[in-house]
């Protein structure tokens, strides 16, 4: 299952409530203001890097750049995509659900 | 693959329909389906044909029609959300009493029922929103 | 309406507050006209979401915020053979809420009956 | 006292607009003065004349544009922003090479110095928004 | 100065970012789903009990009963409001801000 | 324009992160306009308001997320005399993010001194 966040950490609660109900081997795509909980050196760091035990968690790369972060930036075990890959990634899981 | 597209936000004010347009493109360039693009909520603004955005901004709207010739893409707006915010048709209008319409090119106006059936007969439907 | 008999397992997501937003109402737009293709439906409330189903909502277009009570349209559900209704334990527990504050019955699931729930479907529609 | 209204959002899709409009109509009921309502970003959707609410439903706009008739209110639309989200006047219409416009009576398009002007020229400025 | 929150706590950062950054003496006033911050029996009331030792805290009543609340589920020392007291609440203060 | 010489102190509070949605972008639009009323203008950056300044955004409407880089304008503000940009510093550093990471210089307010330049100010606009 794929579950995508497009909402910054600091701004709402999607990420948080994601984290929490996402079950053990989803998958979970930060987009848009969402990839502001991929980044390295942020309050969010350790609460995402803990959550790659129990999630594979990708990042769309043109929202990352476009926000001035390059994959420097991103914490290590997270897995950058661009839209291809997006569309890879909702092809290869059965559901999808946005959390918005 | 079979996708269904639901854009719930207007142009410009959010990135979900620049979201969603980026998602499309790319799913058709790999060979995927898209079954219909449906637009609810303030997403029904992004068929009106009267955006004029500055020069140097992309046209989201045209974009999507472009998007839709090119594709023969079946772009929806739903009727209950377009009737609350402006968005019309010829048809709407008249019905309405209204003497002008907005509806762009490649777009058409129905019924929520369109989701539902887009959510039936597609293998995956992706949200985007605020 | 029906799709050459397909049934698929439908879930509505509801995590936004009514009135600050048309989210709530124009969600149950969807799930009442959805109701008529006759496919497997569950609806679940989650963080702000669970206020969509508070008793005693009181506002009318002429009264109040000037917008229409629309909870009432949850309890119509039932004959639309939509009785799947969850909310989130811990987004109740949080707001201080009790099942009976709520205008339809039910079923309070954990982190993981949630996470179960929601593994299980077809199609997940949120707003 | 003066006071100058900014609406950040459409009708409808958030309370933004409702709650600037409660708020102006208790503001003239004590007798204050409303210098000018401003509309901006998704705001200037509340101008279009082209809504069919529900019959059960509030008309967000025509309460706009009654409120506005009743008490010679400024009702300011602007022009970079509604230019983007496909809100004209017929002089804009024209100026663009659009066969329709969609203002709603009452309403006015003009710059974002009208926002500023109203900042200056009021004693208090309450920003309705998302 | 009048500061007004119109977002759920739950959902976003408004109501925090304004209770640390609002001066003492303050007035603050709670709207739309900002109401949500007012409530008793909340996993936030302690918090905005607190604040009530810092700032003039008030509640738009239109909008809590819109939402299935009464003046019983108001923490105590909240005030609550009607759109003309609001009105009052803007006349009576120099400068407003809102947290959207 | 101006207005018989009436000088108000305006801040422009910025809380949202660019791109995700267009109210940076619109702000920044208002600013650049009301530079023209020569009022006492400020700006702050608060939250995900901070990130509107990251150096190095890289997209176009023919590339990335397919919308223009907008930031290279907060440089054109010294050149409109709209010089006093202020950064929390709390928001920056939960981000860790330093001043020389943006585009534009910034002077850095605690808490207290934010809330003191907020209290002088005759007109807010936030968006």
């Amino acid at each position: 299952m794929l579950h995508t966040v497009n909402k910054s950490p600091y701004e709402t609660n999607s990420l948080s409530s994601c984290l929490r109900l996402a079950r053990k081997g989803h998958t979970i795509l930060l987009f848009e203001n969402g990839i502001y909980g991929a980044l390295k050196g942020t309050c969010f760091e350790n609460v995402v890097t803990d959550a790659l035990n129990k999630y594979q968690i990708c990042v769309l790369m043109p929202d990352i750049e476009a926000r001035g972060m390059r994959v420097d930036n991103v914490i290590t075990g997270i897995k950058t995509v661009d839209y291809a890959e997006f569309v890879d990634l909702v092809a290869s899981n059965s559901t999808v659900q946005a959390w918005l | 693959m079979k996708f269904a597209i639901l854009v719930n936000e207007g142009p410009y004010q959010h990135q979900a329909s620049d979201s969603a347009y980026q998602f499309t493109k790319a799913a058709l360039k790999k060979g995927h389906e898209i079954f219909r693009v449906f637009f609810y909520h303030d997403g029904v603004n992004n068929g009106t044909r009267l955006t004029v955005p500055p020069q140097d901004d992309r046209h989201v709207v045209n974009r999507w029609s472009e998007l839709s010739k090119e594709n023969n893409l079946d772009l929806v707006v739903c009727i209950a959300a377009a009737q609350r915010r402006g968005l019309l048709d010829e048809n709407e209008a008249k019905r309405h009493g209204k003497n002008a319409n907005n509806i762009a090119e490649g777009f058409r106006i129905s019924g929520l029922g369109q989701l539902i059936e887009a959510g039936v007969q597609s293998d995956r439907l992706v949200v985007f929103g605020d | 309406m029906e799709e050459e008999g397909v049934v698929k397992k439908f879930l509505y997501v509801n995590r936004k507050a009514p009135y600050g937003s048309i989210y709530a109402l124009e969600s149950l737009e969807v799930v009442l006209i959805g109701a008529a293709f006759e496919q497997d439906v569950s609806m679940v409330f989650i963080d702000d979401g669970v206020y969509q189903l508070k008793k005693d909502q009181q506002t009318s277009v002429s009264s109040g915020i000037g917008m229409k009570d629309f909870s009432k349209t949850y309890r119509a559900l039932e004959g639309y053979d939509v009785e799947k209704l969850y909310v989130d334990k811990k987004s109740m527990e949080e707001r201080g809420l009790s099942v009976d504050e709520l205008v339809v019955p039910v079923t309070i699931l954990d982190d993981a009956q949630m996470g179960e729930l929601m593994e299980q479907q077809d199609v997940v529609l949120s707003f």
